[in-house]
């Protein structure tokens, strides 16, 4: 029914510039564009590493032995093993490139899940409002009171009741880490949405006699998702920490499975307090870096995204001259505040027409 | 987990604060907001009881590679968990209204007794851990704030990223390696020595908090054992959580200091020093201290792995024990409780931000 | 079996007068209850074992069972097993302790019948008597149970003081330590669940094991045990016990501040064939029992025990060829000539030879289940070198998968997997405890594997008085089962312990009869 | 007696602000910009320099300049000499000490300016204890101690009248009314006796009526004080009621200066005689001068309200705001209804029922023929196309992710699915037809300046034609000349169209410029309503008469006689 097309437009941009990440870098300066850039070549790393896995790794993940016979095991890094070998005889350089496969599969399917379930959930709730709204922020709110990990613990028995072969294995660290984002999701759409709601253009098309349809799907839903990338960013960090949070305990992917950071952590540990420090330091970095690499992109977008917490802005805001501003004296609380800002920042260029 | 989206509650459909401004009675607020701690804990109750028994029984966690499947069957039919579900959960709910919890299942103690014992060493480690936090976290924040975009802002927002970046388990092993194992300093886990905590459980009425019982009992030699066993714990978790308030405090100061109230103040020659720790920081105290509040809540949860890798016998390890073993009457118990701390705290957090926020005062 | 003393390395030093020190021993087992009745698990027995009485009990260094509250006990008629007490026992409570306690125990365990209980491996016990104060005599349903006296000293066996425990429910563990329900050689003074539980010796305790070697020990409880590690590494513990891994055992093993100690020990890692849904099973659509054996055949010539002993578990296992493990009376080694090159070590001919005979098409396609958090976290390595061993002939191709512990425990028992990892902890120290649960008619494997001439030796073995005999069958059961191949044995595991170098001891409690004695501690 | 005050002592006035060739650039991502170039003034001691240009012109950057509060982005030049300093070049110790006690500011949002966690005291003593104090030769004084500051704060609240200092100066912001707060931030402003106040806007977020007595005060205090101010507003009304001297920007130079009856009389430049055409000026060119009836009365009366109330709902445990009460009127086919009133008074809400976006609770209000009270959106929705809406913020009434073709087309598309062809060729029509060349389409709402938006946003509201057209405050985003320019198009598409339309505005001289028929708001009440002209010139209501009064004329002359002639009723 939305599906009307409107003539083909001429778009004056070039796409490139608007891609949310690389617009990000043109707006940016000095340390902030530092930061920026930093962050985004740990994450290129991180996503070639996964991507070219299989060129880069000299072994597979779960290989033990080669033509030249089984590999030693906890061996110091050689020139056979660059970073050593661990006590099952895995070559830990391999399981740390190939580690970046399975985190980058749980963090897309993870956070697609949960942006999918949380944004639909978000826009019905905040636009639609009414008692949908309530049951569902009680739900989510439950949900989010609930220490996340126990969830994660919870879904992955519950997922991964059968067997878990690679994929049952991510699906299961993935869903479960998608029901703890879910509400997080759900709570900043649902801001949004219920922010777009009075927000003129909506309004606008209400008095035109659109659609609740039409104008979930036209006005709200493009513009309540547009800080989306940067919740993306940080919570693809959290992923990565839940799982490997998983692996700790032990509900994680096993090693034959595929390789995961967080359990080649968990099962280095004793190694670390025996002087074998190779197979934990390695994926501990791992991790660390890019989480480090996610988050400093995350931070950064939101930061520029933010015109309160961006370095140098564009005009300063016009205020209206009439009276009806509220109150509003206290700061926003939220971390991924709206962009509200940076679209209006533009009308002061009135000058040209007088 | 969730340490770093700050999402308040405000996000979150509790009816916000600003409601209050309109006119209505705090009072009133205050009280649908308490009173809304029910639905959600019976929402948690529920969820946590049958995600429960999907995963299974806790007959089968304990005997299932020992016993043959009709015995253990048969075991299963005599504890009763083989009725219909629905029995089983109204049943619950009936035993839980009339205050009754049970026993756990895996280790037979009372649910009261565990929570009381458990919870103790959780708030303790979460009294440490917050302190940690506050003391690290909301000084750097505002040097972060003030100096924004400037090197030690740099610096101190990558610091900030890396103390939530390493994974807890991972820190604390290094934080063990050196400062027990390498430099000997302090003691590599556990909540205090053998015979210190012998000396505090034999009190008449241990309050579980180990420091407060040695201060309390004046033994001043078991209250030094007890903050040496603290502190790496405490730096652990802290320095996570620390990393977050920093994040917090920036980010709320960065947006009050470009307030005009800010500029009308250094309009009449108020010290940019001044300007930092009293203009802007207090009004951006009350959206940092309800994402606070909502951080310690989720601090208390979320200390599993902390817990488990300093032994530290609190709620969130005990919780992964009891899962392991499918002990759901433990389980519901613990996330029954935490979500109470949760929305108490919330709560709290309301009136706290209520007291500093002049408008919503009556 | 009355009066028979077994060897017993440090038992001087027992009767030597107890020092005034204490000991603090770390472990990583849990406590359940403390209340025989409601538990059926190593971590609850530890503490059961240092502070109740058994009729039955064996002296550290040995697994025999000998009176230990009791003078005398032995088969009075097939079906009678008579036991007479020491008079003028004492719970530390003040109780009187005698014959109805020690009826009470059995009646109550059979009452409560607790789902996490031990009463099943009362199965044989019909009923229980106590004419006078120091007689009791137990009717068991089937005459000369060779286990009886074994079965006493296991998880069933502690006696509990029946003024004090309620007789058809379980007690709770705060309970019996505020009434001093205790009569072994230790009573408990603080008790923090699986936290702390501090010990001092029991003044009373008249029994088999005598007066300990230190008054006051401490059992404080570890969840990971790399803190084990480093706390007895850093001395601030003494003794660390179980569940040490690989690494950390290697480590300790290379320190000159702790000593490791190794005892024979009973657990054992196998694999189970489903004899209906292996490949060519029994209900398989190409089903083929010559098949199916030459594959188990060719699994069994394939694996490399000693590598997997050495690679993953550093020693901490040791290979096992059998279905008894070493040490127990009895055990033989028929898989290590039966199968590989007949040396312990794998075959690659042998094993295509068992293919091509049976006329098996390679590589043959096996899904192989483990599960990773229940036998510990190395699992995963142990099997991912199985599965390597097994494909590095080129006539397997294993599709290795996992699953958590309480759907692989429901799952395995449904067919759900054709093979499978396990491992088996002996309730108490007797060959039977191998045979009777794995290979009898209703066994708790499922594997629909059935063997009449089996099972008639089992039920032999067990009722056979004469030991040597007995012994003999029960090696003729291991080589049947050895040819069956019900399941692969692969490892058997040992037991250890840590302790600081100037700890006494601690070897003499590592011994077949698997109870970790804290009254042989002293330093 | 303000005439006496043009007439000056003569006596060799001093200066206190001397501005000289400043330069203000700013770096951004577009690179840099040059926001002041060469801007010199000067302001001696007790005057008032009144600085206007359009929005964006350099006002606000030239007056922080004299507070050195530019952003670390800013580079400047030139010299801004205050009391012999040059506050461009000055270090940083220096330039607080001189901030608050030589030079003040006032600042344009009464709301933000104070800090609301704050007690008004509280702020203003920290002004005061952030300086030693003045004494007399010019040495350096002691530290100000508390209960001094407290007490000169009280002083200051009761020099800008606000009632019972004593205890007030206790309340925190929130406690007091948006004109008590400019106050206060003015009394802020004063605490230190500065002898210079750079007042940015200072009444632009206030009602007519509450800028009234701001401006009273602004008068007393160069009256009684000699301090002097620098006013920066856009508003020639203000100009002409408060300043002495005029200085014009434009583009961030200083086109023309002037004292401010010569720059009304004869204004030298294109640019200002521009910016002053078009200026709204009350009484004049109105639409409905020399009309004796209602016009239009004949027509189908498309809206009708009778006893009209609105209620606003509390939210948990609040009570309902009433925000409407017992309101009467009617519009009919072709006739502008001019509604207006100060902040608050409900215009708004009034507008938003009759187009459906709020409830009508209680009295009756028919729109096109169908009640509103209790309605129900599934059967109100057909009557939508009829019904045109102009948003008072035309940046925020698009949606920042469609193209502005595709906004206009909306309406188009949910009721007559037209052909894509056919639809882009609908959208040319309507885009030239308010004067925006049709590739605009393709364009994105931040794509265009604010008057070109409010156009688009007339054109989509008039693209299906509608009956009936609710504007709400339409041009009060805008720039006075580009508001000029929107209310002419207006004027022009209503008399080409017919339609009629419900034209809201707070401004009595834009709503006397477009509308027929005027209905007064006040406090939820329609006061007063009936022809334009008659309103304005005469009117009946004791709230409109102050409301009328409180308005100053872009004409100093003429607002001087009117302040005389008005005092007592501002009195009040
Ligand atoms: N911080 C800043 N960074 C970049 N450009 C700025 C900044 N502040 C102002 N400008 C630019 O300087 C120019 C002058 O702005 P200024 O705020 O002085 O205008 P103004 O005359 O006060 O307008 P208004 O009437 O809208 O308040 C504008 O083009 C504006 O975009
Ligand atoms: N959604 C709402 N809920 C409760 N009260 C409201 C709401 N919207 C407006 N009000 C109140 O209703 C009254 C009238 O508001 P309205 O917006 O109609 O005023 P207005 O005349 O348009 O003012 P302005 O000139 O400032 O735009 C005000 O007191 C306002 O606070
Ligand atoms: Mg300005
Ligand atoms: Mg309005």
């Amino acid at each position: 029914m939305t599906t009307q097309t409107l003539p083909q437009l001429e778009r004056r941009e070039p796409l490139w510039t608007r891609l949310p990440v690389l617009s990000h870098v043109r707006n940016s300066v000095g340390l902030q564009r530092g930061m920026l850039i930093a962050g985004l070549v740990l994450t290129v790393v991180f996503l070639l590493m996964a991507l070219l896995a299989p060129f880069i790794a000299p072994y597979g993940f779960s290989q033990i032995s080669d033509a030249k016979g089984d590999f030693p095991t906890q061996d110091p890094p050689s020139a056979q093993h660059i970073w050593g070998t661990t006590v099952g005889g895995f070559d830990v350089f391999s399981r740390v490139v190939w580690g970046a496969q399975t985190a980058v599969l749980v963090i897309v399917v993870a956070v697609a899940l949960s942006i999918f379930a949380g944004v639909a959930l978000g826009l019905a709730s905040g636009y639609i409002g009414g008692w949908l709204d309530r049951v569902l922020v009680v739900v989510a709110d439950a949900v989010y009171a609930f220490p996340s990990l126990l969830v994660a613990i919870v879904m992955s028995i519950v997922i991964s009741h059968g067997q878990s072969s690679l994929w049952g294995g991510i699906l299961a660290a993935a869903i479960s880490i998608t029901v703890v984002f879910i509400p997080q999701y759900f709570r900043v759409v649902r801001a949004e949405a219920i922010r777009l709601k009075a927000e003129p253009f909506v309004e606008s098309a209400k008095v035109l006699g659109a659609s609740s349809w039409r104008i979930m799907a036209r006005h709200i839903f493009r513009n309540a998702t547009r800080s989306i990338p940067l919740i993306f960013t940080l919570n693809a960090s959290e992923a990565i920490l839940t799982l490997a949070g998983l692996g700790f305990l032990g509900f994680g992917i096993e090693p034959t499975s595929a390789a995961e950071w967080g359990f080649d952590l968990n099962k280095a540990i004793s190694d670390v307090t025996a002087g074998i420090w190779w197979t934990g330091v390695f994926p501990g970095l791992a991790i660390v870096l890019t989480v480090l690499g996610l988050t400093l992109v995350g931070e950064s977008m939101n930061d520029l995204a933010d015109s309160r917490l961006r370095t140098r802005g564009r005009g300063r805001r016009q205020r209206t001259t009439t009276a009806g501003t509220s109150e509003s004296g206290a700061p926003q609380t939220g971390a991924v505040p709206g962009y509200a800002a940076s679209t209006e920042a533009s009308s002061g260029q009135e000058g040209g027409q007088a | 987990m969730t340490a770093l989206i700050e999402t308040p509650p405000e996000a979150a459909g509790v009816p916000a604060p600003a409601a209050k401004r309109k006119g209505g009675g705090l009072a009133t607020y205050l009280i649908i907001r308490f009173l809304l701690i029910f639905p959600t804990i019976l929402i948690l109750v529920t969820m946590v009881f049958f995600l429960m028994r999907i995963t299974g029984d806790p007959i089968t966690a304990a005997l299932g590679g020992r016993l043959p499947a009709d015995q253990l069957a048969q075991r299963i039919h005599e504890a009763g968990y083989d009725r219909p579900i629905m029995v089983q959960y109204f049943q619950y709910l009936g035993q839980i209204f009339t205050g009754n919890f049970g026993r756990t299942i895996s280790d037979n103690r009372a649910v009261t007794e565990m929570l009381a014992t458990f919870g103790s060493a959780t708030l303790e480690l979460a009294i440490n851990a917050v302190v940690v936090a506050l003391i690290v976290g909301i000084p750097l924040g505002m040097i972060a704030a003030h100096r924004r975009d400037k090197t030690p802002d740099a610096v101190l927002r990558i610091f900030a990223i890396l103390s939530y970046a390493t994974p807890v388990f991972f820190a604390g092993l290094l934080l063990k390696l050196v400062f027990s194992v390498w430099l000997g300093w302090l003691p590599v886990a556990g909540r205090a020595s053998t015979s210190t905590e012998i000396a505090l459980t034999s009190l008449a009425q241990p309050t579980g908090i180990y420091w407060l019982d040695a201060l309390r009992s004046g033994n001043m030699a078991a209250f030094w054992d007890v903050e040496s066993h603290a502190i790496l714990p405490a730096l652990a978790l802290g320095l996570l959580t620390a990393g977050v308030f920093l994040r917090l405090v920036r980010t709320n100061l960065i947006g009050t200091l470009g307030r005009d109230y800010v500029e009308a103040g250094r309009s009449r020659g108020v010290s940019e020093f001044r300007l930092v720790t009293r203009h802007a920081y207090k009004p951006a105290l009350i959206p940092i201290i309800t994402v606070m509040g909502l951080q310690i809540a989720l601090l208390l949860g979320g200390a599993v792995l902390t817990e488990t890798t300093f032994e530290w016998k609190g709620l969130g390890f005990q919780l992964a024990q009891y899962l392991t073993a499918r002990d759901f009457v433990a389980v519901q118990g613990i996330v029954v409780l935490l979500a109470v701390i949760v929305a108490v705290t919330n709560f709290i957090v309301d009136v706290v931000a209520a007291l500093i926020d002049p408008r919503v005062r009556y | 079996l009355t009066g028979c003393t077994g060897p017993s390395g440090g038992s001087s030093a027992q009767s030597g007068s107890s020092s005034g020190g204490s000991i603090t021993v770390g472990t990583t087992d849990k406590v359940t209850f403390l209340d025989p009745a409601g538990s059926y698990d190593n971590g609850s027995f530890m503490i059961m074992n240092q502070i109740y009485p058994f009729v039955m009990n064996s002296k550290p260094g040995s697994a025999d069972p000998q009176p230990d509250i009791a003078t005398s006990a032995s088969f009075t008629s097939p079906t009678v097993y008579t036991v007479k007490l020491k008079s003028g026992l004492k719970w530390a409570n003040g109780d009187t302790l005698d014959s109805t306690d020690v009826k009470f125990s059995f009646d109550r365990q059979l009452k409560i019948n607790d789902p996490n209980g031990p009463a099943s491996l009362l199965g044989n016990l019909a009923s229980v008597d106590a004419p006078d104060p120091t007689t009791v005599v137990f009717h068991l349903k089937q005459g000369n149970d060779q286990t009886f006296p074994q079965v006493l000293t296991s998880p069933a066996g502690p006696i509990v003081d029946h003024k004090v425990f309620p007789a058809d429910k379980v007690m709770s563990d705060d309970d019996i330590v505020s009434k001093k329900a205790f009569a072994g050689q230790y009573t408990i003074t603080t008790y923090q669940k699986n936290q702390l539980v501090s010990f001092k010796a029991n003044p009373d305790y008249q029994g088999l094991l005598g007066k300990p070697a230190t008054d006051t020990v401490n059992l404080k409880y570890y969840a990971d045990s790399n803190n084990l590690k480093l706390d007895v590494q850093q001395g601030n513990i003494d003794v660390a016990s179980r569940s040490l891994t690989a690494t950390d055992v290697d480590s300790l093993a290379k320190d000159s501040k702790v000593k490791v100690y190794k005892g024979p020990g009973g657990e054992i890692r196998y694999i189970v064939f489903n004899f209906d849904t292996m490949p060519y099973g029994a209900k398989t659509p190409n089903a083929d029992p010559t098949k199916a054996l030459a594959v188990r055949q060719a699994m069994a010539d394939l694996v490399d025990r000693e590598a997997i002993a050495q690679q993953v578990y550093k020693g901490t296992y040791t290979p096992l060829y059998s279905y008894v493990p070493d040490g127990f009376p009895g055990a033989t080694t028929p898989l290590k000539s039966m199968y590989g090159d007949g040396n312990g070590k794998p075959s690659m001919d042998k094993a295509k030879q068992a293919l091509q005979a049976a006329g098996v098409q390679t590589p043959v396609s096996i899904n192989l289940q483990y599960n990773p958090d229940h036998y510990g976290t190395s699992s995963g390595d142990e099997y991912a070198l199985v599965k390597q061993q097994l494909e590095a002939s080129g006539l397997f191709k294993v599709n290795l998968q996992s699953t958590e512990w309480v759907t692989y425990s429901k799952d395995r028992t449904k067919d759900v997997y054709p093979m499978y990892q396990l491992g088996w902890f002996p309730d108490y120290s007797d060959a039977d405890d191998y045979l009777t649960p794995f290979f009898t008619e209703n066994n708790f494997l499922k594997n629909h594997y059935s063997n009449t001439t089996v099972q008639d030796l089992i039920s032999k073995e067990a009722t056979n008085p004469d030991k040597s005999s007995r012994e003999q069958q029960i090696g003729q059961i291991q080589d049947d089962v050895a040819k069956d191949l019900a399941t692969l044995p692969l490892l058997q595991g040992a037991q250890i312990a840590v302790a600081g170098t100037s700890v006494k001891g601690v070897d003499t409690t590592l011994d077949p009869s698997f109870k970790f004695r804290l009254g042989v501690l002293s330093k | 007696m303000s005439e006496q005050l043009d007439v000056r002592p003569a006596a060799q006035p001093e200066t206190v602000l001397d501005i000289d060739d400043l330069e203000v650039s700013f770096a951004t991502d577009a690179g840099e910009v040059r926001a002041v170039r060469g801007v010199s003034l000067d302001v001696k001691a007790g005057e008032v320099v009144a600085v206007v240009g359009e929005s964006g012109s350099g006002k606000t950057v030239t007056a922080k300049t004299i507070l050195g509060l530019l952003p670390e982005t800013a580079t400047s030049s030139g010299a801004v000499v205050i009391k012999g300093q040059n506050v461009v070049s000055i270090t940083a110790a220096k330039l607080r000490e001189l901030r608050g006690r030589d030079v003040a500011m006032v600042f344009q949002e009464p709301s933000t300016a104070l800090n609301p966690v704050f007690t008004v005291g509280w702020q203003i003593m920290e002004g005061i204890r952030a300086h030693r104090a003045r004494q007399g030769g010019g040495g350096e004084g002691h530290r100000v101690g508390r209960k001094e500051a407290r007490e000169r704060a009280i002083e200051a609240l009761r020099k800008v009248g606000i009632p019972d200092p004593e205890k007030r100066v206790d309340y925190y912001p929130h406690q007091f009314s948006g004109g008590q707060k400019q106050r206060v931030v003015i009394a802020a402003a004063l605490a230190l006796d500065p002898e210079l106040i750079v007042a940015d806007e200072p009444t632009t977020a206030l009602d007519v009526t509450v800028q009234a007595e701001i401006l009273e005060l602004l008068r007393d205090l160069r009256d009684l004080y000699g301090t002097s101010i620098v006013l920066i507003t856009h508003n020639m009304g203000v100009v002409a009621d408060l300043a002495d001297r005029v200085v014009v920007m434009y583009q961030g130079e200083v086109v023309e200066e002037a004292p401010v009856r010569k720059l009304f009389a004869e204004p030298r430049e294109d640019y200002t005689r521009q910016l002053l055409a078009a200026v709204p000026h009350l009484g004049r060119d109105s639409a409905s001068e020399g009309a004796t009836e209602r016009l239009h009365q004949g027509g189908e009366v498309l809206v009708e309200a009778k006893g009209l109330e609105i209620v606003y709902p509390g939210r948990l445990g609040s009570p309902a705001f009433r925000a409407v009460e017992g309101v009467s009127f009617t519009v009919s086919a072709g006739e502008v209804f001019g509604l207006v009133g100060e902040s608050g008074s409900g215009k708004t809400t009034i507008g938003r029922t009759i187009a459906g976006l709020n409830r009508a609770t209680g009295g009756s209000l028919k729109v096109l023929g169908h009640e509103m009270v209790g309605f129900r959106e599934r059967s109100f929705r057909p009557l939508r196309k009829e019904i045109g809406f102009v948003f008072q913020d035309p940046a925020a009434s698009f949606n920042p992710q469609l193209t502005i073709g595709e906004c206009v087309a909306e309406p188009l598309v949910v009721h007559l699915r037209p052909q894509p062809a056919q639809l882009r060729r609908r959208v040319g029509e309507l885009l030239e037809s308010v004067q925006l060349p049709a590739s605009y389409a393709s364009r994105y709402p931040h794509e265009l300046s604010g008057g070109q938006r409010q156009r688009a946003s007339l054109a989509r509201a008039l693209a299906l034609e509608p009956r009936l057209l609710v504007a709400d405050e339409p041009t009060s985003a805008l720039d006075v000349s580009v508001q000029a320019k929107v209310l002419e198009l207006f004027r022009e598409i209503q008399a080409e169209l017919g339609f009629a339309a419900l034209f809201i505005s707070h401004d009595l001289a834009v709503v006397d410029q477009l509308s027929h028929w005027v209905g007064v708001l006040y406090k939820g009440r329609l006061v007063e309503q009936g022809i334009g002209s008659r309103v304005m010139n005469n009117p009946q209501d004791a709230y409109t008469k102050r409301l009328i009064a409180s308005l100053p004329v872009p004409d100093p002359v003429q607002q001087a006689e009117r302040r005389v002639a008005h005092r007592a009723l501002l009195g009040g």
